[in-house]
């Protein structure tokens, strides 16, 4: 048998787990720009070392984004993938798929490209994984015809993200999945033409569970909630009490405002101090349910840690109704888009422009009231601005 | 030519019948068992679901695989979830164990639900970035491959998500995950003077460095590093190309605990330094492995029902973390940037370990 | 000439003799009564405190007041507190009462233990200092007046530590107490670059200013500030005389609650910002006193036993506080300096009101 | 009747507490400077502003602190308070009096000064309010002579000051009093003559109740705590229980750790667990106190918010044993000190400093271990330096 020219790689074909090394000898066996990428792969494990260049700007006609550019540093020895750029094809909202459009996808990529792909992105785009620049063009046409569009990349829109929501969940508080895709379809244009700062990312999850890390992950956050009283079903709190769950030590010791109350019989909550955490209602879905007056809390600022430190979105707006058209949020987002692209500098993401400029600028400048729901806590330190009005005003 | 802008297609489109039926009209769930969900709709219609893990990368041919299955089991339905694994949507509970058969004869990992580890969210690596500090696929590979059992059974606390990134960028979920394993450099940059001018904006290299290490020659069209002030994030070299920062020797695997999203029972949270710097030695990383595994193990026998990693690291305290895990504490856990103060003990309130 | 550098008084000689001998042998204590505590040493013995408050702003005469009230009932002895009280210190439980009852007679009110608001601490204001935004002495008197009630009981949740600061640089406890009252400019310093040459160091000055609002010129030797970015610290002033902030018409105090020291149940907190601007109404402050007494009565008819404000506040919430006082919240309530984000709520856990 | 010159601060003389304005007009009886400062207190109650000049240096032979210059901006008006300068004494440690040095503090300042005082300031110094220059060194001999000696002001240490302690305290878990009191002694000259950048306080209290406000002003904060066991006397225990006290709700529901467990009989305290916050012992003084193994928590950083905002001291010893002569601890602070000095810019505190330079830098330089006492929690942004050795060492 002849000695395989991967060893380091075969390593990883063993074991239990999927292994990415037989998608690639896989895709390896009909393309050559795959079996490249295994043999530079194969180097990197030698050499502990990413071999590729730094990014070039490549893409296809019209867009500015949806391309990220790619190329070796060993051409010599990998000719097929001096050039390997990925395509992000904005997927179906809530990563719903049929598969004749699946494998529509695949076909196409067969054509124009490496045969890998990421399904998905962590931003949620089908990634589709390495082709030469010739085919970008080509491969956009024929996705397009196959009913494909691509998703976002640079300073501009990246692709909006939800949670399966309605679509599956009962706890879905608003239409993550409609809201995600009206956005997306009102926003193409900025999805495909950088002309921001910097990158701007919206995710929307159905209830504060979260299940797409819109509050970690997205400038713009947003995440349904709701008002008034969990409602409850008494005749299943009976049922769970008769269960494995311990109604007092799983649910209420674990209520983070201590609001719930169970004799062994009777549950009750004290709606008024719930901060509508999610526990009980995870732990008991068949009793309990958000309550009836649904919207979304609107959060801003969330990113990784390039440059400034990460940071975790923040409140701006508590509570608002979801629907269609969706006018409020859309102007939100756009008023909001609007400023930080006439302050912000070049890679300052929205949050870190606030962080610079102060929430009060913020708030004032796209017209939102200050409430307490905004803060952890008032400030301690004693630096307070005063509006020159304010000043004016004091005056007698 | 081609038309733009036509977005993504319709999802609509993409629901299977069931999903369409009763789209917003959910009661409650259960989880049957590790990896099958089975949804109730008002209707009192049941949807199931069965969620297998994925390599992420993939080729179009294991798609295509995935395409056969669901058209015999499903109808042609499914759906990848937000950490991309794949869910398949039957409405007939008769095909639920015949899909999980195949798909375990397949060797597709049936699980992920429930207090279990999912898949692991992460990067490109050495597969297809270009400021990577380690692979993605591999390390991810070789930790699944040992921790395994938890994907398909649910006997943790509660669930554990774990997050890879290659470099300090952290595309993915790293910064806020119960695990985070974080690509690290940890040399300067190698400023190369001679392409500076020619590929590189003098301004926003400088203003690229979060520490304020890099000074410019706005004649001379160079930069240079202070050394002192350099902590390796690799931010020059996304805006600078000639100032690459890749060093096989140094670079390597710091790991990252104790973060969370969801909003359940405590508020989101980062990821915070357990263990600074690990060594890259592919192809399975072992250091990396044992490493986890340990946090894992640790955190499995020690955490109340339902406490994600983070929640039962701050009820028992950090101190105690250490302890138990047998992490050794260093300086580089104590924070040093622009908020440090924040994450400093003010207060006589500790353990001793 | 006279001797330097002898130090202190030796507190060992000013110790009554009970402490002497008892010193460091206590076994336990009790409050007795508003205002006096009984410490019973290993050796059984008891020594008695009677507790009475004082303006801390005395004369000379009242000192010697103090001294006979000390030499009449306990030989002499006696100690001021931490928070400028006056403390007896009797061996002899026989005198309590007609202490007390000559303390009572000459208008000195005993209290200030247990669950009480103790002495104010406090500043120099107008009497002394040459930047405050406003008095010490006077809000303090007409604010104690007022609450009078709560220092000679223990009928609050917890004690409830107030302080007063006449300008930011917040001599004293302010910044970490229950409730605090603070002087604040509310207009930017008025230069008089004539004089800055003569009586200001321009470098020192320019980097005095927290927000980087002064510009200097190192050749004319003036400076300016830049309104926008200027706070009204007064940081500046004290550096530089030239740079009078003091407005008679914008000058006036905030409120801030909150606070605490000990690491009893929880850690040492700030205070943080509840009424951004009360006028400054001499002689009696109404607003001010009105203000804090709300506050104080919110809190002891909601907190639980042993509730600091804080305690209290953390478990019902930001939100909820400002529902319950009635108190409005502003923009200026939220942060904006360096570590502001820390304070942004980064959660959707939150209450309606 | 003649009208009041002073109806403003009249209103000040009603009242049920002590009124300062019947103690300035008292000192007015015999002194001019306190009857201008209680006219030119009047202008400003009428005025609403301040009518001090900036302060000027004035002291007294050999020192360069403990005296604090004052001018009125209206020497026309009150030639009496044209200087008004302020002495502070440094106090007894324990602010412990006797009345006969008391008496001759009161002499001196009725020869020299105003005879108004603060009993205390807030740093702890007994504050002579208010004298002219000509006579602040005669003051000072007197002073002298009577056994006292002047506090710090300025770049100098500062006036330490300490709880009650082991004089009355049955919770002391040092000798608070006589660790002031010695570093007090030993310090003379920082406190006298300042050389450091800026100022430099201390403050001990001898448990976490923390009476002296040590952790939050002061840049080195000395608070007493213990390891091992909280003394349980089950005897006391069963008395508390049959007393007002709910042991389970009042005690064990909050106590932060939840470590202790009452079921009506015994009381059991899971000690691996406590974070000696001193609750239960607070509530319970006669059946709990602290452990036998006692010692202090040193914490460095703490002040007010001028100029970076507001710092509380942070742990950098968990525990030290503190025995005369206090070695140690001297050594440390002289360590701590010198760094300060050499690093820090003008009106820069030891904090401040910190905060610029890094933990990382400033327990290196003063040769202090890393513990994870040190935080709250281990950083969460990536941006970790290592030291040059660490990166050769990893080369193999
Ligand atoms: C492909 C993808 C990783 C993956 O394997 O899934 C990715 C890949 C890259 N990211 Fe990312 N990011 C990807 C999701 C993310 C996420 C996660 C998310 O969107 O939820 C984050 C964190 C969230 C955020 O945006 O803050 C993320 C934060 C970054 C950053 C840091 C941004 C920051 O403000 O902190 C950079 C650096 C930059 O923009 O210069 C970055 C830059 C990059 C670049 C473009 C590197 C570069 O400078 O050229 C990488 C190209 C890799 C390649 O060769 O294809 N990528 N990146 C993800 C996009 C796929 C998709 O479209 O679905
Ligand atoms: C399918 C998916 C949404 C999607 O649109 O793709 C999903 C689906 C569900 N999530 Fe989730 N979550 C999904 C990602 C997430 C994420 C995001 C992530 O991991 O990156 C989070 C936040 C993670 C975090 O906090 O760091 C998330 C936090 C939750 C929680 C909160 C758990 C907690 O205690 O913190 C629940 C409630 C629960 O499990 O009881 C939940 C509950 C659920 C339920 C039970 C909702 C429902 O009634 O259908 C779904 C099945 C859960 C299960 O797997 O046991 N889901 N869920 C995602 C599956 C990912 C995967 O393949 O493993
Ligand atoms: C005399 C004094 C020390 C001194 O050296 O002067 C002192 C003395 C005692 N304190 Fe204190 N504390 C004194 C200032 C403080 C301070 C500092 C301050 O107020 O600026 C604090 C921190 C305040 C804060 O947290 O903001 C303080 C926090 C405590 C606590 C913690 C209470 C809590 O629950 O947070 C206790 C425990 C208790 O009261 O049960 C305590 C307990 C005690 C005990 C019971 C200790 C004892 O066994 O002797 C003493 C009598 C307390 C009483 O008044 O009821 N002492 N105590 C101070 C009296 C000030 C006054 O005149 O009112
Ligand atoms: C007298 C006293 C207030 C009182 O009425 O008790 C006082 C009075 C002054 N303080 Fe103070 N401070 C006094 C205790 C404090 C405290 C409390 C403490 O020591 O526990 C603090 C907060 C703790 C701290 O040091 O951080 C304090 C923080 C300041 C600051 C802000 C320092 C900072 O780093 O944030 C300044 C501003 C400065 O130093 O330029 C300051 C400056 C001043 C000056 C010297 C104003 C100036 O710039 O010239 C005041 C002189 C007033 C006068 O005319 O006599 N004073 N000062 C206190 C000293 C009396 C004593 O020796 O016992
Ligand atoms: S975020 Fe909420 S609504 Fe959306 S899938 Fe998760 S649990 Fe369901
Ligand atoms: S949602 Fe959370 S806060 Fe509200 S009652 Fe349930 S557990 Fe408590
Ligand atoms: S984490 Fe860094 S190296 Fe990895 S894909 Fe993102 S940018 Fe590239
Ligand atoms: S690697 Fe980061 S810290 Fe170092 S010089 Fe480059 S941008 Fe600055
Ligand atoms: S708080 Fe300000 S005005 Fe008041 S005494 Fe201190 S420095 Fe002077
Ligand atoms: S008052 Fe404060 S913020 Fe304003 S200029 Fe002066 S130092 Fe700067
Ligand atoms: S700090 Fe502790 S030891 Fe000192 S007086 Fe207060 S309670 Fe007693
Ligand atoms: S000292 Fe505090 S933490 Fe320790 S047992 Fe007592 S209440 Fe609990």
């Amino acid at each position: 048998m002849a000695k395989s020219k991967t060893p380091l790689l075969d390593e990883l074909e063993k074991g239990k787990w999927p292994s990415f090394v037989k998608d690639i000898k896989q895709a390896a066996q009909k393309s050559p720009m795959a079996e490249d990428l295994l043999q530079q792969l194969e180097l990197s494990y030698k050499d502990k070392i990413g071999h590729w260049k730094h990014g070039g700007i490549v893409g296809v006609k019209g867009y500015g984004s949806g391309v990220i550019g790619r190329y070796s540093d060993r051409p010599d020895l990998f000719p097929n993938v001096q050039a390997f750029h990925t395509l992000r094809v904005n997927h179906p909202t809530g990563w719903f798929y049929k598969t004749d459009a699946l494998r529509k996808l695949c076909d196409v990529w067969d054509k124009h490209g490496s045969g890998l792909t990421n399904m998905h992105g962590s931003t949620g785009d089908a990634i589709l994984l390495g082709t030469k620049t010739e085919h970008l063009q080509p491969c956009f046409d024929d996705l397009s015809a196959a009913g494909f569009d691509l998703g976002g990349s640079g300073s501009a829109l990246r692709t909006p993200s939800a949670c399966v929501g309605p679509g599956r969940c009962e706890w879905a508080c608003i239409d993550s999945l409609d809201v995600c895709y009206n956005l997306t379809m009102e926003f193409q244009d900025k999805i495909h033409r950088p002309m921001f700062p910097y990158k701007f990312k919206i995710k929307v999850s159905a209830c504060p569970n979260d299940c797409v890390a819109s509050i970690a992950r997205s400038d713009f956050s947003i995440i349904g909630t709701w008002k008034g009283k969990i409602l409850i079903n008494p005749a299943e709190v009976t049922i769970y009490a008769g269960s494995d769950l311990d109604i007092q030590k799983e649910v209420c010791d674990l209520c983070p405002t201590k609001c719930m109350e169970w004799d062994g019989k009777t549950l009750k909550i004290h709606d008024g101090d719930c901060n509508r955490c999610m526990h009980c209602i995870n732990l008991m879905p068949k009793a309990l349910r958000p309550g009836k007056e649904k919207g979304a809390t609107i959060l801003v600022g969330g990113k990784a840690p390039i440059v400034q430190g990460a940071l975790l979105s923040w409140v701006v707006v508590p509570f608002m109704k979801l629907e269609p058209p969706y006018a409020e949020l859309k102007d939100l987002i756009e008023r909001i888009q609007d400023w930080w692209d006439e302050n912000g500098k070049s890679r300052e993401r929205l949050g870190e422009l606030i962080k610079r400029v102060g929430m009060r600028v913020f708030l004032k400048a796209v017209g939102l009231p200050a409430v307490p729901q905004m803060v952890k806590a008032p400030r301690s330190n004693p630096y307070v601005f005063f509006w020159p009005e304010e000043i004016q005003k004091e005056v007698k | 030519m081609a038309k733009t802008d036509i977005g993504p297609p319709d999802y609509k489109t993409m629901l299977p019948p069931v999903i369409s039926r009763n789209y917003g009209k959910w009661l409650y769930h259960e989880i049957l068992k590790p990896g099958v969900l089975m949804h109730i709709a008002e209707s009192g219609e049941a949807l199931y679901t069965v969620r297998a893990g994925s390599p992420r990368l993939i080729s179009t041919d294991h798609i295509r695989e995935i395409c056969d299955l669901a058209e015999k089991y499903c109808d042609g339905y499914l759906r990848f979830t937000s950490r991309h694994n794949i869910e398949f949507l039957l409405d007939d509970k008769n095909k639920v164990d015949p899909l999980i058969a195949e798909l375990t004869s397949l060797n597709y990992p049936v699980g992920g639900t429930g207090h279990a580890i999912s898949n692991i969210v992460h990067t490109q690596g050495w597969v297809h970035c270009h400021t990577p500090a380690t692979d993605a696929s591999g390390p991810v590979k070789a930790l699944m491959d040992e921790i395994y059992d938890y994907f398909v059974t649910m006997k943790l606390p509660n669930h554990v998500r774990i997050a890879l990134a290659c470099c300090l960028n952290m595309c993915g979920a790293v910064h806020c995950s119960d695990i985070a394993i974080l690509g690290i450099h940890r040399t300067v940059p190698k400023t190369d003077n001679t392409r500076v001018p020619n590929v590189c904006e003098i301004p926003s290299t400088v203003a690229s460095c979060p520490t304020g290490a890099i000074r410019g020659d706005m004649k001379a069209k160079t930069v240079t590093v202070n050394d002192e002030k350099c902590m390796y994030c690799g931010n020059c070299y996304t805006v600078c190309p000639a100032m690459p920062i890749a060093d096989p020797d140094n670079d390597g695997i710091s790991i990252w605990v104790g973060g969370k999203v969801s909003n359940a029972r405590s508020a989101p949270k980062f990821s915070k330094l357990a263990i600074p710097f690990l060594p890259n030695n592919p192809p399975r990383w072992p250091e990396v492995v044992e490493a986890v595994k340990n946090i894992i193990e640790v955190y499995a026998s020690h955490a109340r029902k339902h406490e994600r990693v983070g929640e039962w690291i701050e009820r028992v305290g950090w101190e105690r973390f250490f302890t138990l895990t047998g992490i050794p504490f260093t300086d580089k856990h104590i924070d040093d940037y622009d908020m440090a103060t924040e994450t400093f003990r003010t207060s006589t309130q500790f353990k001793w370990g």
